[in-house]
């Protein structure tokens, strides 16, 4: 990990849009189980419309991460999709008026970012939410070395995904069928280890002199 | 089965634009074009009703827009909750002066983008207030009953909701009265075919040929039990059960709506009707503007669901009040 | 899918209980119970109207039985025609002292039956008259229209001689309006998937998964082409075609029918309907009164139909005129 | 074939309900190929229904016929159930008065009621309809040997189905589809055929001494 400019953003998203649309249908399958299965349908779609944001001419990432937070909002109103808007908008609050964002800072801005999820959707930490895997992957990435760390933050969304699995779900369309639910991951906490861990395989945000080291 | 569309990113406002041109009572509205209200709405100040939620659920919920029910929609995705803007748009249309009711199914993007309206909403002036609809008992257990998910009873608290806002009452009896008809109105449903998401390649959740899913959810949440498929009277015998065991106190009049998902035909709704009607007759209980259609749907999924609305003497008058919507007249 | 049934020979008879007992308007007459008429017919002398054919396509027949409607209908099993006795029982529970118009599909077991009821009613001194449905196109070319089946169009035909009907008018002015109106109504539907007869293993044809049959009549009779479905404006723009084709001259002002024949769902129907009404309005037609809904069905078949009734000046106001029934209400 | 007498009506009748239950399907998807495939069905019910009439008190054939005729009036209203009654009907009339018919008289009452059936349903010989097959029952058991007509009836009616396959039909729902019917048999001259079949088969009709001739 780089410290974060507009071009490291613009890659990363580009990443998560081929991600996400490589794993649509195995997000549908695993929100169908207890949910609406539109999971993987939701998370293309709002990829897609995040990365066709044009952010080059954006003043500062305070205003490019709002542009993103617009067009999240724009193209769903589904529970996660609002959550990433909510999450959009609460990190363009901390990196309002800067043009980069030191590696330092980031897992602080991940803490902004979950702790806003938390107050909008109502969940607690625990409850079987992406949130839980943000709250890793911003906990684990505290104490990791800087470089590579990509490759933290995809283990740590694996771990907590393999942690929550036997976990029950306690809020939104799963946490209604509570034990039932053990044995099966969260769709959000899936979707976020497929997001890491393609970033982790890409190397994206590695600036190429980091990539050679 | 196939699916008649385009194209799966226009699948909804497409079907809009359909629905406005079949019916020239609603109009498109909103940035978007995903709000839906009425084409004259009226000047009197009085309060108004907003609904919303996902696309999939026709007539649900567009099509109680009219008068003595809601004044605008706010309308999603397929399966998603509208967005922000939309919600707060919808409450924009209502508003006629006298504050807002939001009244829609307890899912959690639907609840999250209209707080967040509610919220700009009141930044601009409008009060507002929310109801949500939790009638389906097989989705939590009575203890827990405000963890549950709203389906096709909602529409009892439109039309009860909808005739005291025309009488010109204030926000906060018009909220009573949906509260209060949402507490007495109970749901049970159950799915015998899965529906696909627009241009899937599979269905959201399986279902073997033959095989019923008692209490699922119209987006196919599992339910209570998953079987082979019994005679008809044996389901509405156990939907019936269900439901009566959640009444609160002695009740002498009901309303009921049996309602298809969609694929499931009005010849078999009328087979379960046929034997509601039987029993409730039998326990004594007056049957007041049965509904045996299809008024909550989830595509073409298969299946159908039950309702009864426990009525008392504030809810009936209301539930009787003339209203008119594309889909649903009370003369 | 599975059915909800008891017994597939009790299915017809607890399927009319039902519809009896949540429309209250309706009643169910005859010795065996297979005639519907109205619950208040009233007493004034006028031209009666009577419908009927197999049971499987609610709310065609019966649901069609209401003021400016139809007067009764008598109902056969799935997909047979009603027997002689009901046939003869439905035209004596609609006389009202001035003859009686037998308006029903073009169907073999249906004309014979309802023909030697005619006998038998004229024996009886009720005059009748007899108009068949003949709208679906796909049925046979236009030289041979007269042998075309009925479909979805029908409705249009009960509207306008009902309310001829209910002015008073003749049964001689009441028969040619019936006539006029199946004349210049065109229908043409197709099939996305089979239905089964209650109780049956299998379904009645076969349609592979993805495949759409044009043409395909609503029993499931072969249509004019089979392949993979085609995008939704695709379909909309053949079947228009076909239609206007069958247009009588000059046409300025239609009525629209996009019906579903049971599984495909609303959304899918509107999307058809704004590529109709966007081609229709291309090409200066106005449309009056559109109708998106399931109208007739073939129990949870997939698939649409759309009709079109080129209106002119006797048929337009009596397509407006106020009438009512439990499926259909012009206000 | 006998005399024909209450006795032997109701064991034939007895017989086409057995056949017509075992051939349901077959019959439901002869019919679903051009039509709507309820001709097994119908023809089930209706066969079901005229057995359980109850024939022993019947004075004469033509009430025993005409009580037929009434239970499969009642039973459907389908084309061929239809024109079923229709024929009962007319050797109702036929037999009218008379407690026993004469093995000579029988293909003249089955040409009644081939008869009885064009004028109801409005078809001609030649159309590709049962009537066509009746009609050729009719014609054969006239100039065959009396005993054991039964195989002539079956071959008769066999001989009528190989003729009019690759023949168009020309009335009901499949006169619509013309010359794409060529090469499927009809789904009432099918069921006549399976009648008749089952018919020789179970030596129906024939007395004690005539099978153990
Ligand atoms: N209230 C909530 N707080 C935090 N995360 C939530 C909440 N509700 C849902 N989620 C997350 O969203 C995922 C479901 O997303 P999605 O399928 O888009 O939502 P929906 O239920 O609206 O269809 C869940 O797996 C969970 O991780
Ligand atoms: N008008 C007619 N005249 C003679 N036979 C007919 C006529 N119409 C139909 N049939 C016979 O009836 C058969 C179809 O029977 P069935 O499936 O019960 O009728 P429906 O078409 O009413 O469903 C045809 O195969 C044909 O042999
Ligand atoms: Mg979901
Ligand atoms: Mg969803
Ligand atoms: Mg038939
Ligand atoms: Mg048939």
């Amino acid at each position: 990990m780089t410290d974060v400019t507009i071009r490291e953003i613009s890659a990363i998203v580009e990443r998560a849009r081929l991600a996400f649309d490589a794993a649509e249908s195995d997000l549908n399958a695993a929100d169908g189980r207890f949910g609406d299965g539109d999971t993987g349908t939701m998370l293309n779609r709002l990829a897609s419309a995040i990365a066709l944001v044009d952010l080059k001419a954006e003043p500062d990432l305070g205003s490019a991460f709002r542009k993103m937070a617009a067009a999240a909002s724009r193209s769903t109103g589904s529970s996660l999709g609002t959550l990433v808007m909510t999450a959009l908008l609460a990190v363009s609050k901390y990196a309002a008026g800067q043009s980069t964002l030191s590696r330092q800072a980031i897992p602080e801005m991940i803490e902004a970012a979950a702790t806003a999820m938390l107050a909008r959707g109502g969940a607690s930490l625990g409850d079987k939410t992406i949130v839980d895997s943000i709250a890793t992957v911003a906990g684990e990435l505290k104490t990791a070395p800087a470089v590579a760390s990509w490759e933290v933050a995809s283990a740590a969304s694996r771990k907590a995904l393999d942690s929550f699995r036997d976990r029950p779900s306690r809020i939104g369309r799963a946490g209604r069928y509570g034990n039932k639910t053990i044995g099966f991951d969260d769709p959000g906490m899936l979707a976020f280890a497929i997001l890491c861990g393609a970033l982790a395989r890409s190397n994206v945000g590695l600036r190429p002199e980091e990539v050679s080291e | 089965m196939s699916q008649i569309i385009n194209s799966a990113l226009q699948y909804v406002d497409e079907m809009l634009e359909g629905l406005v041109a079949a019916n020239r009572s609603l109009v498109r509205l909103g940035e978007a074009g995903r709000v839906v209200g009425l084409s004259t709405p009226g000047d009197r100040a009085r309060v108004g009703i907003v609904s919303g939620g996902g696309s999939g659920h026709l007539p649900l919920f567009t099509g109680y827009v009219g008068s003595g029910l809601l004044d605008a929609c706010a309308i999603g995705n397929v399966f998603e909750g509208p967005n922000v803007q939309s919600c707060m748009e919808a409450i924009r249309v209502a508003d006629r002066g006298r504050g807002v009711l939001c009244l829609y199914g307890n899912y959690g993007g639907d609840r999250m983008n209209f707080d967040m309206a509610s919220e700009l909403a009141e930044a601009e002036g409008i009060e507002t207030s929310t109801v949500l609809g939790i009638d389906d008992v097989a989705s939590a257990s009575f203890d827990e009953h405000s963890r549950r998910r709203g389906v096709a009873g909602i529409i009892y608290a439109y039309k009860t909701a909808g005739a005291l806002a025309a009488l010109g009452a204030s926000l906060a009896d018009v909220t009573e009265m949906a509260r209060r008809t949402v507490e007495r109105t109970k749901t049970i449903g159950f799915a015998l075919s899965p529906c696909r998401l627009p241009g899937a390649a599979v269905a959201s959740f399986e279902l073997a040929e033959g095989e019923i899913g008692m209490g699922m959810g119209i987006h196919g949440e599992p339910g209570i039990w998953q079987d082979r498929v019994k005679p008809a009277d044996d389901l509405a015998d156990e939907m019936l059960d269900r439901l009566m065991a959640e009444a609160l106190g002695d009740f002498r009049r009901v309303t009921v709506l049996v309602n298809s998902l969609g694929a499931t035909p009005l010849e078999e709704l009328f087979i379960l009707y046929r034997r509601l009607a039987r029993r409730l007759s039998d326990h004594g209980v007056e049957i007041v503007l049965p509904l045996v259609g299809r008024y909550t749907t989830s595509m073409e999924m298969a299946g159908a669901s039950v309702s009864l609305c426990f009525l008392d003497e504030d809810i009936e008058p209301h539930l009787l009040a003339p209203a008119s919507c594309p889909f649903w007249t009370v003369p």
